[in-house]
């Protein structure tokens, strides 16, 4: 896949987000930073409670109020260039920006459609609130249906329980695009789909993605969907991105050692009888996170300077940033397990 | 190659295609969800009447023999004269065996008969049922629409607005009017109000309306029906509102938790559209159907609040009808609540299939 | 019934002393003073309201609270991070009985703190303790006027009925009696009626409930025709026309009436939950283990009911004070003083509910149903705190 | 040797609504001692409930199970609740699993005593610190006394096997017992799984849809591919995932994206005829899967029901007409998927 590397659409700049607990601040999301250009598809990869989530949620500032959403800004760039700071937007501008120009498939495909309403009136409801005629709507959002292959007419007029879990995926991914946004957040789409189904909605993706050059933040914990749709991956651990490059070189030449131990840990269909690692331990407590590195716990590479001193995001050479201390011997021993693999 | 076993595929259920008979439409009905909820509540109707008639009989003391006692001693009448003029005068034999009353009673009642009051003479219960229903329903019937809807209005925004002043106000009065019994909460305005404070005057209101004013549909009549009625109402809306807007707040918190609200707001709905159409109608489903089923005990009123105000309703008449052991109009009273509940029950399930298209899809596969 | 007969006694507030000493020696032993001292006073009270039986698993709970504080510094080897290579796992019975007793402590301080955390919940909680000590030691404490005294009248007064004075607190009835020792006296009965009412409607229903939902099928089916039936049948009517058929010399056989006409409701909730809890992947690893259908009620499902059960009950508590309240009012059962509820019925069937002076002897049974109810309200909001291990540990 | 568990010929049918739902149709599954065999399927092919009546909680509604080459019916009340106890599940959701109400010391300590598999109670202490050890909760002292809600949800997959293990199985079911732990945590949960197999010489039935694990966990063993209630192929796991036989194996295989960019980018999709699964209350007749199969072949795929035998040109056994006829092999070489693509890209 390719895309305009000369025009970012959206610009994340040290964007932290912190829980009010009982028990003290939980930092989900510290000091995140990325660019998402016109076009481009980047995946976010991490485990439960690494802040993917509350990251994407702050994005659309759509976090509870027990959330506290700090940042140098969330910069967007519309399709005439104009430049604004989402962060700063009233809530009537926001409520404007949502949608037309970032719109969001969820996780729970079922959940994410009110019961009662029929899913024609989801899409009048959607339009209507962003100065569309319903004649104009339904005539997008039966094209879309078209190219998501669902039998459009029967769906429009459906009520979402009469729809199977992979028509309601491709529903929500028909009804995200219908303002033309050009930034599509997608939070574990096919995570609670069967194999065949997320099969199906993968390629409907690929496809819409070739004809409608929207640009894409996906989320998931599974590597293989990263690996197959991604143009960039960006790990996260601990609410930060650790890494962060194209997807092939952050898939074999892993720069942080919680990428690396990750793909050790990832199962492969067609490698034949392989030995994959565990990773010891379990992720840290995001209230009181251990020194240093937040991974050095559970690393194979820690040295003492990972359990003091926290690694800074540095950047090499193809866009690629990393923050591990031990990027060389990661990166080393990144490279003799591929040399191994295509042997 | 290896020999191939297969076995035959399994015959398809075959469609039925016998001739219709009177077996089989009853059958159909039967399937139907609607008819047969409906034909299971007029057995319920039927079990509890039957249980109720024979439970009255029961009761100790019975008005004949109140009557017959007073006929002896104050007009020197024989035992037998006495019989006779008190079977005459009460349409009531209570010799007669308690089962051929039962079927007497049952018969009467496929008729639309519910028999004639036994204490007052020449009286039939469905003429009392009818006098004094509409006040019932009039003054319970609209507390519960003013507390329903006030209780769903303001549950609603203390849920969305959690944790507002508002919301910390209301959740405790609530909490408190919601703990303290009807006619205690009545006992108290009563007192409090009207004789510390002399605020009103209790007297001046007791019944259903002025009996100086002619019956009509006058401004002077219907202002006065509102009047009577105003203080039984207050209590019934204040002892109910409480339970309301406690549940809708937390059906509200409950809602909002859900994905589809978030989605909502993501596809930059406005706050009105999500009040009402996302967080609103989900939240008020699981409380339409309280509603509905309170709907049926709307009729039997509150036996204690209206024999306090004197508010000439079914209750209050109820309990006349048991002190007076007038078996046929108490009998008559429990009929109509009890179908009063079992309909309403079935109008619950009727609303919640109307409501929700989940309910609905589920009933016509039922079908 | 059983043991709240005997109203407070001075032999009671002996052996409770006596009793005492157990906890307060604990306490000295482990230096713990202050829970010792505590405990020393907590025996002595409830061996004062309860006598020596009642008072008894007081005592019990007593000690083990302050046994928990003595092991919050002591070394348990159960709860070190040693290895398995480490430990000795034999230990003499009386190391064992101490630790079951340090460990139900913990429970009960766990409880507390989660009971104080809900400061709904712990007003309720004290305002039930008012009326426990209330009628409990409040009749011992105030004399019963029984009899009326005309030689109050006021002169030139139409009637007996006061308003509060300095004398009598809360003023005089329409008999001239002090309203304050019929409050005193006057609300044990109704209390304990109410939530005999109370426990027995949920007995019916927790175990009819339990049956319908784990036996299932026809038993099932029945329980629940019965169940409907009921619940088809408006209560207070019905109740009205009981109370007439039913000779009520006897509360106990009120509170049966009550709970025969009000369990289908709790029943069918406990029906429901039991028929989830069935299908719950630890009731399924329970059959598998084999460990037998009377551990998967009382340890698998049971426990996960209890603050549901708890709650309810104290629903029904409330209601069946409001029946039994409502049928005195109506002059349904027979009368018999001292009771809150005879109070209002004379008030209002003597006249004198319109009489300014009367406020005392009208408004204080008024007030105590009232506010004996919301404390039920309020209470009842932090049981599911207390009863649930993950809300108590207060994550 | 005789097979631990046996299922002869089973099928198992639930009541919804008053229709029947076919869940399992004539499953035939034998389970060797020290075994590991996969069941892997989309959600509603019946490999949970194949799991559940392995585990002996559920009966079959035909057909039979044999445990140790005898029918469990044949045996005393005490044998069979002997033998049945030897058969364990592991759920797949570890925050349902176990009972909230108690501490993690209860929940080893109810099956020890109920059976009593220890002596006193510092027997039974001992007997959990041993079996929170095996299961690499350490310190156990750290976990005895906390509750189900204070611990990870991969602690908790522990706490339920060491559970399983108090009464000494033979054979565990897991089903889907990973799926819900954390991608780190899973593959220590399955070596761990792997070891305790080794050491006690356990049978271990691992439910699953994810074919990737399904290949990694059951690389020495077998794997069972159901669809719509039916075994549709089984064999050794290296046949199954280098060769499958059965038109929807290898649609499964094709669709399962690669954790490898290049691998994943060129693999070969396999359009199916339909999109929809059949419902289990209007099963097509014939093979269930004939109205999506790209091979369908009219008047045989859509009238005859496959049994599950050798195919030419295959190790293990499968379930479809034209395989076994020989009539699609040629055709899958010839059209079908690249299972095993060179990656274009290398270390540039």
């Amino acid at each position: 896949m390719t895309y305009d590397r000369s025009h970012v659409v959206l610009s994340v700049r040290d964007l932290s987000v912190n829980y009010l607990a009982r028990r003290g601040r939980v930092r989900a999301v510290s000091n995140v930073s990325f660019d998402l250009h016109a076009g481009e598809t980047l995946a976010l990869i991490g485990e439960s409670g690494c802040g993917k989530s509350t990251l994407n949620l702050a994005l659309i500032r759509q976090l509870p109020n027990t959330a506290v959403t700090e940042g140098a800004g969330i910069l967007y760039t519309y399709r005439d260039g104009r430049q604004v700071d989402v962060l700063k937007f009233s809530d009537r501008a926001m409520r404007r920006f949502l949608w037309s120009e970032c719109a969001m498939v969820f996780q729970g495909a079922l959940n994410s459609l009110n019961p009662v309403l029929r899913v024609s009136d989801m899409v009048y409801d959607t339009a209507s609130a962003h100065g569309i005629g319903r004649d104009e709507a339904r005539r997008r959002v039966l094209k879309l249906f078209e190219q998501v292959r669902l039998d459009a007419a029967r769906v429009f007029k459906s009520y979402p329980h009469e729809l199977s879990g992979g028509m309601r995926q491709r529903v929500l991914l028909a009804l995200s695009l219908l303002l033309r946004p050009q930034v599509v957040i997608m939070d574990e789409p096919t995570t609670a789909v069967d194999i065949l189904t997320q099969r199906s909605i993968l390629d409907v993706l690929k496809e819409l993605r070739a004809e409608l050059n929207f640009s894409v933040i996906f989320i998931s914990h599974d590597l293989a969907v990263a690996a197959e749709i991604a143009d960039t991956v960006a790990t996260m651990y601990a609410g930060e991105i650790v890494e962060i490059g194209p997807v092939n070189d952050v898939f074999y030449k892993s720069r942080h050692a919680y990428t690396l131990s990750l793909l050790n840990a990832a199962p492969r269909l067609s490698v034949g009888r392989e030995e994959l690692m565990s990773i010891p331990g379990s992720p840290p407590d995001l209230i009181e996170p251990p020194p240093g590195c937040k991974f050095h716990e559970r690393c194979a590479f820690a040295t003492d300077v990972c359990r003091t001193v926290p690694p800074p995001l540095v950047e090499y050479e193809g866009g690629r940033l990393a923050a591990c201390h031990e990027t060389e011997r990661v990166l080393e021993n990144a490279l003799e397990t591929r040399k191994a693999a295509l042997a | 190659m290896s020999a191939i076993t297969t076995q035959p595929a399994q015959p398809q259920p075959q469609v039925d295609v016998q001739t219709p008979n009177v077996l089989d439409f009853l059958r159909r009905l039967w399937r139907n969800y609607y008819v047969k909820v409906f034909i299971q509540g007029l057995i319920t109707i039927w079990a509890v009447t039957t249980f109720t008639f024979f439970m009255i009989r029961q009761m100790p003391g019975s008005p004949v023999e109140a009557k017959i006692d007073e006929l002896m001693t104050r007009q020197a009448m024989t035992y037998e004269e006495a019989y006779r003029a008190t079977a005459t005068l009460f349409n009531f034999d209570p010799d007669r065996p308690l089962h051929l009353q039962y079927f007497d009673f049952l018969s009467g009642l496929v008729r639309g008969d519910l028999g004639d009051s036994i204490t007052k003479g020449g009286v039939s219960v469905t003429s009392i049922i009818l006098r004094y229903l509409p006040w019932t329903l009039f003054c319970v019937g609209m507390a519960l629409v003013i507390s329903f809807s006030l209780g769903i209005v303001m549950g609603l925004a203390m849920g969305y607005w959690r944790g507002s002043w508002f919301d910390n106000l209301i959740t405790t009065i609530s909490s408190i009017i919601s703990g303290i019994p009807d006619y205690i909460m009545a006992l108290l305005i009563i007192l409090i109000f009207g004789v510390q404070l002399q605020w009103f005057r209790i007297g001046d209101v007791r019944g259903g309306v002025d009996p100086n004013i002619t019956p009509g549909f006058t401004f002077e009549y219907i202002a006065s029906v509102f009047k009577y009625a105003l203080l039984p109402m207050l209590i019934y809306v204040l002892s109910s509102i409480g339970t309301w807007t406690l549940s809708m707040k937390s059906s509200t918190i409950s809602t909002l938790g859900e994905d589809y609200i978030t989605v909502a707001k993501a596809r930059g709905l406005s706050q009105r559209r999500i009040l009402t159409d996302y967080v609103g109608r989900n939240a008020m489903l699981p409380l339409v159907t309280r509603l509905a089923i309170s709907v049926g005990f709307v009729v039997g009123g509150s036996v204690i609040i209206e024999e306090m105000f004197q508010y000439p309703g079914l209750g209050r008449n109820l309990y006349i009808a048991i002190s007076g052991r007038d078996y046929t109009t108490m009998q008559g009273i429990f009929l109509v609540i009890t179908a009063a509940v079992v309909f309403s029950n079935i109008l619950a399930d009727l609303a919640i299939g109307w409501l929700d298209p989940r309910v609905r899809l589920g009933k016509q596969e039922e079908s | 019934m059983i043991g709240f007969e005997t109203v407070a006694s001075p032999v009671g507030l002996v052996i409770g002393l006596i009793c005492g000493i157990v906890p307060l020696a604990a306490g000295i032993h482990y230096r713990r003073l202050r829970a010792g001292i505590g405990g020393f006073l907590a025996c002595t009270l409830s061996g004062f309201a309860c006598g020596f039986l009642g008072g008894l698993p007081m005592i019990a709970l007593t000690y083990a609270v302050v046994l928990s504080y003595a092991y919050v510094n002591r070394e348990d080897p159960f709860t070190s991070r040693a290895a398995l290579s480490e430990v000795t796992f034999e230990v003499t019975r009386a190391e064992q009985f101490q630790r079951t007793m340090a460990n139900l402590g913990k429970s009960l301080r766990a409880s507390w703190k989660a009971l104080v955390r809900n400061k709904a919940g712990f007003l309720g909680f004290l305002g039930l303790a008012f009326f426990a000590a209330l009628t409990i030691f409040g009749p011992s404490l105030i004399e019963y006027e029984g009899q009326a005294h005309i030689e109050r009248r006021e002169p030139g007064a139409r009637a007996l009925v006061a308003a509060p004075s300095v004398e009598h607190p809360l003023g005089l009835d329409w008999k001239g009696r002090d309203v304050l020792s019929h409050m005193v006296h006057g609300g044990q009965r109704l209390i304990i009626t109410s939530v005999e009412a109370g426990v027995i409607a949920t007995l019916i229903a927790v175990t009819l409930g339990s049956a319908a939902g784990l036996l299932g099928g026809v038993v099932d089916q029945i329980l629940s025709t019965i169940a409907n039936f009921i619940l088809t049948i408006p209560a207070f009517p019905l109740l009205l026309v009981l109370a007439a058929v039913v000779d009520f010399d006897s509360d106990f056989m009120l509170a049966v009436l009550f709970a025969v006409l009000n369990w289908p409701t709790l029943m069918r909730a406990v029906r429901a939950q039991v028929l989830s809890l069935r299908e719950r992947d630890y009731v399924e690893a329970a059959v598998a283990l084999d460990l037998g259908l009377w551990h998967i009620i009382s340890r698998e499902v049971f426990p996960n009911m209890v603050s549901y059960i708890a709650i309810n009950l104290i629903f029904t508590v409330r209601i069946a004070m409001y029946s039994i309240v409502g049928l005195v009012f109506l002059g349904l059962v027979p009368l018999r003083e001292p009771d809150w509820a005879v109070m209002i019925f004379t008030g209002r069937q003597q006249g004198v509910l319109f009489l300014p002076q009367a406020a005392g002897m009208l408004l204080s049974p008024i007030v105590a149903i009232a506010l004996f109810q919301l404390s039920l309200v309020l209470f009842s909001r932090s049981l599911e705190e207390i009863f649930n291990p993950r809300l108590r540990s207060g994550l | 040797m005789t097979p631990i568990v046996e299922l002869r010929g089973v099928h198992r049918e639930f009541i919804k609504d008053r229709e029947r739902v076919p869940v399992l149709q004539d499953i035939n599954l034998e389970i060797e001692p020290d075994e590991v065999i996969c069941l892997v399927g989309e959600s509603g092919c019946g490999k949970t409930t194949t799991g559940k009546i392995i585990a002996g909680l559920l009966n079959p509604s035909s057909g039979e199970m044999l445990v140790d080459g005898r029918s469990l019916a044949s045996r005393s009340g005490k044998e069979e609740k002997l033998l049945r106890r030897q058969l364990q599940i592991v759920h797949q959701d570890p925050f349902a699993s176990l009972n909230p109400a108690h501490t993690i010391g209860d929940i080893l300590s109810f099956p020890l005593r109920r059976h009593r598999m220890v002596k006193g109670s510092g027997g039974l202490q001992r007997r959990i610190w041993e079996l929170l050890t095996m299961v690499d909760l350490t310190p156990p002292g750290d976990i005895v006394n906390k509750y189900p809600h204070q611990l990870s949800g991969g602690q908790r997959q522990r706490v339920s096997i060491a559970r399983a293990l108090t009464v000494q199985p033979r054979l565990i079911v897991a089903d889907e017992a990973v799926s819900m732990v954390d991608v780190s945590i899973r593959i220590s949960l399955l070596k761990m799984l792997q070891n305790l197999r080794r050491e006690l010489g356990l049978t271990i039935v691992f439910i699953t849809h994810d074919l990737a694990l399904a290949k990694y966990f059951a690389w020495e063993g077998r794997i069972a591919v159901m669809y719509l209630g039916r075994i549709v192929e089984i064999g050794r796991t290296p046949d199954v995932i280098a060769n499958p036989a059965h038109p929807y194996t290898r649609a499964l295989l094709a669709a399962v994206p690669e954790a490898d960019p290049e691998l994943t980018r060129h693999k070969q999709a396999m359009r199916l005829r339909s999109d929809d699964i059949p419902k289990l209350t209007a099963l097509p007749p014939g093979c269930a899967f004939h109205p999506r199969c790209p091979f369908y072949v009219p008047g045989t795929c859509d009238v005859n029901v496959p049994a599950l035998t050798d195919a030419p040109g295959f190790a293990q056994e499968v379930a479809c007409i034209p395989v076994q006829q020989g009539q699609a092999a040629q055709q899958i070489v010839e059209d079908d998927v690249d299972l095993n693509p060179v990656p274009a890209h290398g270390l540039d």
